[in-house]
């Protein structure tokens, strides 16, 4: 019943939209195989879901595997802008891959658009015009952390992250914001499945609260031991450890957690709520906060085609700059450095029938920029 | 150090003491995955990287099982049995070839295994990680003399491993198997002398290790992330243990295990404290957590420069 | 007993080759005990002894491989004990083995150019053709030649049999033109027809070295050597001429009358 | 002529027409890839000194392959920002010069090389192929954590290191240098394994007692052929962060040393192409495999099984026969 409207709503926007559009060669390159192929499949299909939605058929998606691998990354860019001649560039999930791709592909003037990687070094010093990021600067997540700290009136934290850049800036993000003293700050192994002395220390550090980053599997590990070691005090984190895809493999160590996020499935707009229920419609899950970014990249990138033709580079990241698409966000608008002004919500963990989800309890941060635009000179 | 550290205001004997407790349970662990990857060199001498596919696919039998039935100990069961089977049928399929070429064959056979497994295991149960709990007649910490608040699951996994490790002692020492287990480690001749059948021997010893990795991943598994290429970090944990213990032997393996336990353990905690001496505290937990995270290869590089066979090899 | 031996021969010249009570045991095991052996110039000494008595130990701290003990081990007059096997060789030592150890993938020719590399003493030339550079060639043919495999210079090793390898195995010896050769069971394995040629050629090389020789072969052995040892459990139970030890009871009690 | 001599012969023609073809098609991305193919197999043609030559499994090759990236990684950063890569005792600078990043690179990688093979050829067997792979985590762990020059986020260079006489931006252009450089290497490697050099290093692997025993020192032949295997790896290294224009730990990870390590076998070891043909092939098959299927992987861990099971030499073994490797 559904996929029948949703098909028919198609071939109607096929028929308003095709006499103007110029066509769009959009190049996806993201992780889809090993290991975190979870948020580059949910990336895909997020942005897939929004394009099959608009019905607009002049726009053509190339979809290729980095397998986390920045050299492979950087040549099917190469790829993509030497042989199959795209237009706008998307998809990288990862920091390190995203450094290593992103510069060279607009210094040879194409457009890209991040759904998921922001790195603070092109927010800043390193931002290009044609370089749009649509989920978030890599510090905001944590920043809105820090925030929900001082409301939640906690006073002594005890922090850790990995010992790479991405954990360096997840805390200096989190300290940004945060005013309270610090019980603790360890930096963990990359990769490390264990943190049985780290939690050890933060029993005896004489904390009043958590905050940890620790992405995908490490993140796992360590709530589900966290919960073990029987320590009750309060743990806040960016919502990366408590997103869809990976809650149901945490289970209850993670209820009641408190999480940041810019996005929540029950984030109350008419986008957000048709995006859920179509998501789950075609894909049989529930959609994680990767493919809402997948989505909102897509409707950003179909906006500006609807405004300006991708061979008029300026118009084009003009309609771009515009931001004007419904976003799953609600409010969504670039800062001068083309990264989001946006607000962060806290989330509470909390369960559904048999399955772990997220609900709003509050905004940590309001229509919340980056730190670093004022370095950005474009 | 332990003054200077108890200068710093949180850290005390009782935490230290959790920490070296901490340090052993990890190395337990190693063990029960670096047991059946030396035993599996000893008598065949084998070179297995696939030994932490083996790993993965006893959590993954033990999530699928323990969420169908709601029991942790039927998961546990079906990680044994799972892997133990998929053991088989690899020595069976593939393995029993490589007996008989060099090392360097070996590594890249059993490479290949990890490409087919990982990738095979992430087409049937999707790319997200599987959930595994802790039952709760384990779960939650208890108060060890002293104070000591430790999770009841953790020292539940010291007791079984040292209990396989018991185990594997009087299998090897005491029953007709381990008999032929040795003859195998000793002289391949004999065994055919002893009227054994070597191929069957060999897929036994293959079975009992790959059930050893899955055993340990269904446990590790309660209490870390199930994932596809969870094996290939704790596949080189256990390398190194058992290079450290000397390639074949279990009480090596076990020694290694603990000294890499504690080494991986304490280093994380005390490397950064000491680099505090030196330099500010963020730049000193910097430079101390990379140094830690490359401690165990520095002890297992110092180990094999000074004794080149490990600390128990008979041979290299 | 063993100084009796010894001065039941008359060789007048200085030993090239000299062990002076070398000890060694493994563990319970006694391997060695109290050697003192001497080979001279122009002689070939035998060392006879029963399966397990300690030859391959003895040849081992010979040639370096196995470090003995107590003793020591005297090659021209120099006490080599603390020396590697290589620089052994450098000073004049040459080997052959039981058990042929050889480049099996590598033609014959160019195990015989291995042993003139290394007299040459210059390895680490990583340009020229070693196979075209005349000096390391010469050398390597001639021994070939003197041994009878240089219709074979092009096979592979592993093509040998099992005799021709043992051939090479002197030929590469020679390429080092040692001042004394340490042979262990060169005969083993060979035909009746190869032993012959072997034992000839054997016959006239010691004069250009001498040559200690272990072997199981008893007919090559009483008819080539100038001196017998037989190696009992470790020990030199007798040391002398090739009457004086078949007429030695010791000797027929504890070896040849085993196989008498 | 052999028939490996054929293959070797046919193998180059494709090197030298791929690439053609691809500019006058016009499918630049062609030219990438053979860039990528050539400079897999110069580190593999290195490793094959160690290993096919020698006998040395090394798990560690990432490491030398790895500081050649960081090299050059290094050098062109600070040459793009200006600042010095270090003022005392003596002020030196970045550059952008790609003679100079070379030989940066195979320096420090040679004397990476000369230190690990001093510790690591002191074990044999298991224990060598664990001491190098041992090496090469903790040059992996330490470079995630130098955050100076990035971290686990690597550094990028946004423009291609220069070399006099051509624009290195030009794939084909860059593709010539790099074929240029495997032919270097290949010759070099070829002179080697039939030089005194080789001729001994080549015995020590097969009977190392023998080659003490004519008074030369195996482990120090071995020393040398690690070193030079490692600063050939430490070229290529240099080579590929300029193709990426990118370098990361990726370089030194262990899966890295355990690609160069296929290369060599699929091609076949101790045989002077078979590391280009395994880097060719697998080059292909990613490519290929890649565009099939997102479980690619499954199809290339069941190829390379079925190339250890049957094809004993690799794949040349396989078209060529097992004949004479030398001579």
């Amino acid at each position: 019943m559904k996929v029948m409207t949703m098909a028919a709503t198609a071939v109607l926007a096929l028929g308003l939209t095709s006499a103007q559009a110029e066509p769009v060669k959009v190049g996806m390159i993201t992780t889809l195989s090993g290991g975190g192929a979870g948020l580059g499949i949910d990336v895909r299909d997020g942005f897939l879901l929004a394009v099959k939605q608009s019905g607009n058929s002049d726009i053509e998606v190339i979809v290729e595997d980095d397998q986390r691998k920045p050299d492979v990354a950087v040549q099917l860019a190469d790829k993509m802008v030497q042989s199959d001649k795209v237009d706008v560039m998307t998809g990288i999930i990862w920091s390190n891959l995203a450094m290593a791709v992103i510069p060279s592909v607009t210094a040879q003037g194409k457009f890209y658009l991040s759904p998921n990687a922001g790195p603070s070094a092109l927010a800043g010093k390193g931002c290009h015009p044609n370089y749009f990021n649509v989920a978030w600067q890599n510090d905001n997540l944590h920043e809105g952390a820090g925030a929900y700290a001082n409301f939640a009136d906690m006073k002594k934290s005890f922090i850790l992250a990995p010992n790479y850049p991405a954990g360096k800036d997840a805390l200096t993000g989190y300290k940004r914001f945060y005013k309270g003293d610090l019980a603790g700050e360890i930096y963990t192994k990359l990769g490390q499945t264990d943190y049985a002395a780290e939690l050890a220390q933060i029993r005896a550090s004489g904390a009043d609260s958590v905050f940890f980053f620790l992405p995908g599997g490490m993140g796992i590990s360590f709530l589900k031991q966290y919960k073990d070691s029987g320590i009750d005090l309060p743990v806040v984190g960016p919502a990366f450890s408590f997103d869809q895809g990976i809650l149901q493999a945490v289970g209850d160590a993670a209820l009641g957690v408190k999480n940041t996020s810019q996005w929540s499935k029950d984030i109350a707009n008419e986008t957000n709520k048709a995006f859920v229920e179509s998501f789950q419609a075609e894909y049989g899950r529930l959609p994680s906060l990767y493919a809402s970014q997948g989505f909102d990249t897509a409707n950003l990138l179909l906006s500006a085609m609807a405004k300006a033709d991708v061979s008029d580079a300026d118009a084009f990241r003009a309609a771009l700059e515009e931001a004007d698409f419904r976003s799953t966000r609600g409010n969504f608008k670039f800062g001068p450095n083309h990264h989001p002004i946006q607000d962060i919500h806290v989330r509470e963990v909390i369960k559904e029938g048999d399955v772990y989800t997220n609900k709003i309890i509050g905004t940590a941060l309001t229509s919340h920029a980056d730190a670093y635009w004022a370095e950005c000179d474009m | 150090m332990f003054l200077m550290l108890q200068g710093r205001g949180f850290m005390s004997l009782i935490l230290l003491i959790e920490q070296i407790l901490n340090g052993l349970q990890f190395g337990i662990m190693l063990f029960l995955m670096a047991a059946g990857l030396t035993l599996i060199f000893g008598v065949m001498g084998l070179i297995n990287l696939a030994h932490g596919s083996l790993y993965m696919i006893g959590a993954f039998c033990a999530a699928a099982v323990a969420g169908m039935t709601g029991s942790f100990l039927l998961g546990l069961i079906a990680a044994l049995a799972g892997a133990a089977l998929a053991g088989a049928l690899v020595e069976l399929v593939v393995i029993r070839r490589l007996y008989r070429k060099d090392h360097l064959d070996q590594v890249l056979a059993t490479f290949a295994l990890i490409l087919i497994f990982s990738e095979g295991t992430r087409w049937i149960f999707g790319s997200f990680p599987l959930f595994l709990d802790v039952p709760d007649y384990l779960s939650g910490p208890i108060t060890l003399p002293g104070g000591i608040q430790y999770p009841l699951y953790r020292l539940a996994l010291i007791v079984i491993g040292l209990a396989v490790g018991l185990g594997l002692y009087l299998l090897i020492s005491k029953t007709r198997l381990g008999v032929q287990i040795r003859a195998g480690e000793n002289d391949r001749e004999m065994i055919a002398a002893l009227g054994i059948d070597i191929a069957k021997l060999y897929t036994i010893v293959f079975a009992l290790g790959a059930a050893l990795a899955g055993f340990a991943g269904a446990l590790v598994g309660a209490i870390q992330s199930v994932q596809v290429g969870m094996g290939e970090p704790v596949l080189i944990m256990a390398f190194v243990v058992i290079v450290i213990g000397g390639i074949g032997s279990i009480k090596g393996a076990l020694i290694g295990a603990l000294l890499v336990g504690l080494t991986d353990t304490l280093g994380g905690i005390f490397l950064p404290e000491v680099m505090k001496l030196f330099f500010d505290p963020s730049t000193a937990t910097s430079i101390g957590s990379s140094l830690a995270s490359m401690a165990i290869y520095v002890l297992m590089a110092a180990v094999l420069v000074l004794k080149p066979a490990g600390l128990f090899g008979a041979r290299a | 007993m063993t100084e009796q031996a010894v001065s039941a021969t008359s060789v007048p010249r200085t030993p090239v080759l000299e062990t002076r009570g070398i000890c060694k045991s493994f563990g319970a095991l006694r391997a060695s005990r109290d050697i003192s052996l001497d080979l001279r110039p122009g002689e070939i000494h035998a060392i006879i002894g029963p399966n397990g008595a300690g030859k391959s130990t003895l040849i081992g701290q010979i040639c370096g491989t196995i470090k003995p003990d107590t003793g020591s081990v005297h090659l021209l007059g120099k006490d080599v004990t603390h020396e590697a096997t290589r620089m052994r060789a450098r000073a004049g030592l040459g080997r052959t083995f039981q058990i042929s150890s050889l480049a099996m993938e590598d033609t014959v020719l160019q195990n015989a150019v291995l042993g003139a590399l290394g007299a040459s003493g210059k390895p680490w030339r990583f340009w020229k053709d070693a196979l075209h550079d005349r000096s390391l060639t010469q050398t390597a043919e001639e021994a070939l030649v003197r041994v009878g495999l240089e219709d074979l210079a092009r096979h592979r090793t592993a093509e040998l049999s099992h005799g021709q390898r043992r051939q090479l195995e002197v030929a590469v010896a020679l390429t080092l033109r040692p001042k004394a050769l340490v042979m262990d069971e060169p005969m083993a394995g060979m035909g009746p027809e190869g032993s012959r040629l072997l034992t000839g050629f054997l016959d006239r090389l010691r004069h250009e070295a001498p040559i200690l020789l272990v072997e199981h072969d008893m007919d090559a052995v009483f008819s080539l050597a100038d001196r017998i040892s037989v190696l009992v459990y470790g020990e030199v139970i007798a040391t002398g001429s090739v009457e004086e030890i078949r007429a030695n009871a010791a000797v027929r009690e504890a070896y040849l009358g085993d196989e008498a | 002529m052999t028939r490996e001599t054929y293959v070797n012969a046919f193998t180059l023609a494709l090197f030298v027409a791929i690439p053609l073809w691809a500019v006058v098609a016009d499918e630049p991305f062609t030219i990438t890839l053979m860039t990528r193919a050539a400079i897999f197999a110069i580190a593999a043609v290195g490793l094959n000194i160690a290993l096919g030559l020698g006998g040395l499994v090394s798990l560690g090759h990432a490491v030398f392959f790895g500081l050649g990236g960081y090299s050059m990684g290094i050098l062109a950063h600070h040459a793009q920002t200006y600042t010095a890569l270090a003022e005392w005792p003596l002020l030196i600078e970045g550059t952008k010069s790609m003679p100079v990043i070379w030989l940066t690179a195979i320096v420090v990688s040679s004397l990476a090389a000369l230190v690990i093979g001093i510790l690591s050829l002191r074990t044999a067997g298991v224990y060598f192929i664990m001491i190098t792979l041992a090496f090469g985590q903790m040059f992996f762990f330490f470079a995630i954590s130098w955050s100076e020059y990035g971290g686990e986020d690597g550094l990028s260079i946004y423009v291609r290191n220069g070399f006099p006489g051509l624009d290195t931006l030009v794939p084909i252009q860059f593709y010539g240098l790099c074929l240029g450089l495997l032919c270097l290497v290949l010759v070099f490697a070829w002179r080697l394994a039939k030089s005194p050099f080789g001729l001994a290093l080549n015995a020590a692997r097969q009977a190392p007692l023998r080659v003490e025993t004519v008074g030369l020192d195996p482990a120090r032949l071995r020393l040398i052929a690690f070193v030079l295997s490692g600063a050939i790896a430490g070229l290529a290294g240099a080579l590929f962060a300029d193709l990426n224009r990118f370098v990361s730990p990726v370089m030194f990870s262990w899966q890295t040393s355990g690609e160069i390590m296929i290369f060599v076998i699929l091609g076949g070891v101790g045989r002077l192409f078979g590391p280009v043909v395994g880097a060719l092939v697998f080059v292909a098959l990613e490519h290929w495999l890649g565009g099939l299927s997102e479980f690619w992987h499954i199809y290339l861990g069941l190829l390379l099984l079925l190339i250890v099971l049957f094809a004993r030499g690799g794949l040349i073994g396989l078209v060529a026969g097992r004949e004479a490797v030398h001579d």
